[in-house]
């Protein structure tokens, strides 16, 4: 495991992670989403614009790993419709379970996929899907 | 189909390279507890020397390894059995321990005043005290089937004996004093017409056949790692997973919950739920060595091995006037062992003597007392096959008895 | 007192031959689960190879082995602890076993209505939840003792909590987070003054101190195997006699029974009434064989050993201003375990990164989470020793906490 | 283990122990002894002239270890009191346990000083000593 460059990338996303670490004024959907076997506890918060997410933040407290995955993906997410952000939870989830391979698809993760051989620290595979998972849970209220 | 040939694998087992008060050691006590081979002691001696770590959540590379080979174990169990999915493995300490769990985290909910539960007579002590509580705790009736003359639950004692009011079904798939296959597939099919729960203790089954508890559609089949070439100390209980979920926990404590509170907890989702504390991966790590040992060989082999050996002894047995097989007196759906008395002999005096010949046998009630007193019996002799024995094995057990018979003055 | 030399010991440990992502093995998480030494696993090995049978009732002669290792073992465990007797001495699965069997058999027994049951909030989940579920089932309340800013329990706390209503007290001898070691004599001198019973939970002191569990006057005394260089899937229950005698088995199976009919069952009497179906006879081997090693050492020169590596980690951690030791800073009865905190790091990375330098240590909640709570943190990192680590150990812990924080791009 | 050598004798005590299996007349104590773990089950009849134990006989099922310790005690403490038949008892018992090895106590036990070593066989000291506590407990109500 090249431990180094996947972690030290992560820590460099985690650092920078502040950007997208705060509260939006009037979110539309809050949700929080927890790590009982760490202690991490996430919160996330969106702003809809009809069926677009035209903001997101996140507040909350854990590891690098997971402020790094968290802090991604509303990177990511930001501009997309619901239905563009549910399939890149897919995308991201296929991914760590090693099902989804498609180089094609894996680049729609954009700096996201740095994630992709998290599996080879198993301990630590719940921190990089919290965020995503939250999302789901998040829109599938919508 | 190739036979199998126990001499060569008898190399495999370390404990057949001495002698017992001067003799070659004849085993023949494996329904009590079966001998290791090298790559099960090994396999566990291995994963003490560079594995070795606590499961679950640990971020460093001993915890990741441990974690992986307890989880590699559970994938090697779902397949020897055919379940569905891992979450329906939960690794136990033995079979007692596993229906333990079912009465009391299934029993405690779901079995209501009036209710009946419904054994065999043949059954094993742990399949009946923990029914037995049960009745008394929630009221409920604790009924069983009885045997024809042969050994055998006959359908109609199954088909009378299951009634609307059966909730709960639990039945040894092998008997471990008759020998006898119980016709769980029936008795399955009858309970599941009126709603019941069947529970089979494959103790003496899965170590010695093919078992699919798909196929079989048992749901909750249980048993114990040292029967099986396994380490002493683990046991398994599969559940389905639906039954599974609806069940509380058991034992209580570490990585079984999800939040505690000072008053309060939740818990994990299944497997974990009902594994509570630190796990016994050495025994994991040597259950699966031992299954893989056994498919390497394969089972339907091993189950024709005894079949032969079961034939073979029952033959020269059978021969000898003053033996009396207790149990079913052919093949048909039986296993390898065998049940007998010696007139004139008490079965702890055979064994003694035997002992002494170097052949290791189980006498008494064999933990099934009620049995025993449906036979009219005291206790029994029993001789139990693995894949390692042989028509030689046999033999020496037959000259042993001939001595028996000698040393208590009886002509041969 | 001649010291003990880890290096020399280290060498008994094959875990210490391999290298952990090209570096050598610093082993800090023995609070978890500790590793073994070549005795413990030959042991082990070794009755698998010649002397394995299951125990009790059988006249062959693997089976008369098996009994005599089986019993031998316990005889060991009394004088590691000494107990009266080895009727005293209850084979379990492990701590969480031992406790969850008190709950049961002794608890729902003896609490009643509107009675307390205390604990203090630095207890392992093991010996919270079962309190938890006994204390809904028999209306009883659970309290708890809360800790001063030093993580001890004060004598007043004791003495407040501590009252006419108090039936059982629940207290972990040295906390596995804060490496307390908790005032286990005047809490029991205190119960025992309103006829309460005193559960002491030793799983992280009987591995590293002299434990005498007449002097203490403990009513129950719980530890694991697998927490002092033995094997996974063993535990130890040790009970005063006039209580065991007073409890209601806990499972019920093969073993444990006198005399079983169709609808009842009357019970052997101690030790077997509390151990049901085959027991682990390896996993009590390997016990046997891992006091052995730990006495032959000399538990108070592990003692003595730990404390002076803890006073070392102490200086040096100390001295660097983003540690937070969460804990006692002196080595005042406290034991060799040492949780810290890192600023601006959270402990999960640092128990990663640690490991790509070869350090092993563990961090989370550490199976305490009323615990966190109460301290206001979500997790921390712990470093726990034992006998076979090195002040070298600790220099490349702190080296590599160095370069955690370089990682994380702070100055060192 | 010279088993050949004790378990010879026991055995040939078995095949004798015939004579003092049966039934009383009109016994004075009925004791009943269970051996749950082997499923042995003995009757012991006492008829008693003061405190003179004047007869003595067994039924039940057993192996022949129990049989032939039954039959031994009977033979042995025929026409002694119930102090002294106690006393042999203590003896016995002292045997089986290695707690008493004086040759000249041990003697007092005759034929079922046979018994010294059965703790070789651990599997069946508890068949050797049910006659004993069977006794031990029947006198113990006078
Ligand atoms: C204080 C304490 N109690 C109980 C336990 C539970 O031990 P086990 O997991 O061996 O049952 C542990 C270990 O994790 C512990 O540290
Ligand atoms: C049919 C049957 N059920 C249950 C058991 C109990 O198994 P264990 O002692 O491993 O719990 C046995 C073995 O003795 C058995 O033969």
């Amino acid at each position: 495991m090249d431990l180094n460059s996947i972690y030290s990338q992560l820590i460099m996303e985690h650092n920078r992670s502040g950007h997208n670490k705060k509260h939006l004024p009037n979110p539309d959907i809050t949700e929080k989403g927890h790590n009982p076997s760490c202690g991490d506890d996430i919160t996330l918060e969106l702003k809809l614009n009809g069926d677009t997410i035209e903001d997101a933040a996140f507040t909350g407290v854990g590891c690098a790993i997971s402020q790094a995955s968290t802090s991604m993906m509303i990177d990511l997410i930001k501009g997309n419709t619901i239905e563009e952000a549910l399939k890149l939870v897919e995308i991201f989830l296929g991914m760590i379970k090693k099902e989804v391979t498609n180089e094609e698809e894996l680049e729609k993760l954009e700096d996201a996929i740095v994630l992709q051989n998290i599996s080879n620290m198993p301990a630590r595979v719940k921190c990089a899907v919290l965020a995503w998972h939250t999302l789901k849970e998040a829109l599938s209220d919508v | 189909m190739t036979r199998i040939n126990p001499e060569i694998i008898k190399k495999d087992f370390p404990i057949f390279n001495q002698d017992i008060h001067g003799r070659k050691l004849v085993y023949l006590d494996n329904g009590a507890t079966t001998q290791k081979p090298l790559q099960v002691i090994e396999a566990m001696a291995g994963y003490n020397k560079i594995a070795h770590g606590n499961p679950h959540r640990g971020a460093h590379k001993l915890s990741v390894e441990a974690t992986k080979a307890y989880n590699s174990s559970k994938e090697t169990v779902r397949k020897f059995i055919n379940a569905k999915s891992t979450e329906e493995i939960i690794f136990t300490r033995n079979t007692t321990e596993s229906l333990n769990l079912i009465a009391y985290s299934y029993g405690r909910e779901f079995i209501n005043e009036g209710d009946e539960i419904l054994l065999a007579i043949s059954e094993h002590h742990s399949n009946i005290l923990p029914w037995q509580r049960l009745a008394k705790e929630r009221k409920a009736i604790l009924k069983y089937m009885y045997l024809n003359a042969e050994g055998r639950i006959p359908l109609d004692e199954i088909k009378n004996k299951i009634s609307e009011k059966t909730k709960l079904v639990s039945v040894g798939h092998m008997s471990n004093v008759l020998g006898t296959i119980h016709p769980v597939e029936e008795i399955i099919h009858h309970a599941h017409r009126v709603g019941a729960v069947v529970v089979v203790d494959g103790a003496q089954s899965a170590p010695h056949m093919k078992v699919d508890v798909q196929e079989m559609d048992a749901d909750f089949f249980v048993f114990s790692g040292h029967k099986m070439l396994g380490p002493m100390g683990i046991g398994v209980l599969y559940g389905k997973k639906e039954i599974l979920e609806k069940m509380s926990p058991f034992l209580l404590g570490g990585d079984m919950i999800e939040y505690v509170y000072e008053q309060e907890a939740t818990f994990a989702p299944l497997p974990y739920r009902l594994e509570a504390g630190t796990q016994n991966v050495e025994g994991a790590v040597g259950i699966k060595a031992a299954m893989e040992y056994l498919e390497k060989i394969g089972l339907d082999k091993i189950e024709e091995h005894e079949k032969e050996l079961t034939q073979y002894a029952l033959d020269r047995m059978l021969s000898l006037p003053y033996i009396d097989i207790i149990g079913p007196k052919d093949l048909e759906m039986r296993g390898g062992l065998i049940s007998f008395t010696i007139d004139g002999i008490h079965p702890h005096d055979i064994a003694t003597i035997l002992d002494s010949y170097g052949v290791a046998i189980r006498a008494g009630h064999h933990c099934t007392q009620p049995l025993m007193r449906f036979l009219d019996l005291h206790a029994t002799s029993r001789i139990s096959f693995y894949l390692y024995n042989t028509k030689d094995d046999v033999d020496q057990f037959i000259e042993g008895v001939k001595n028996v018979r000698k040393w208590f003055g009886y002509g041969s």
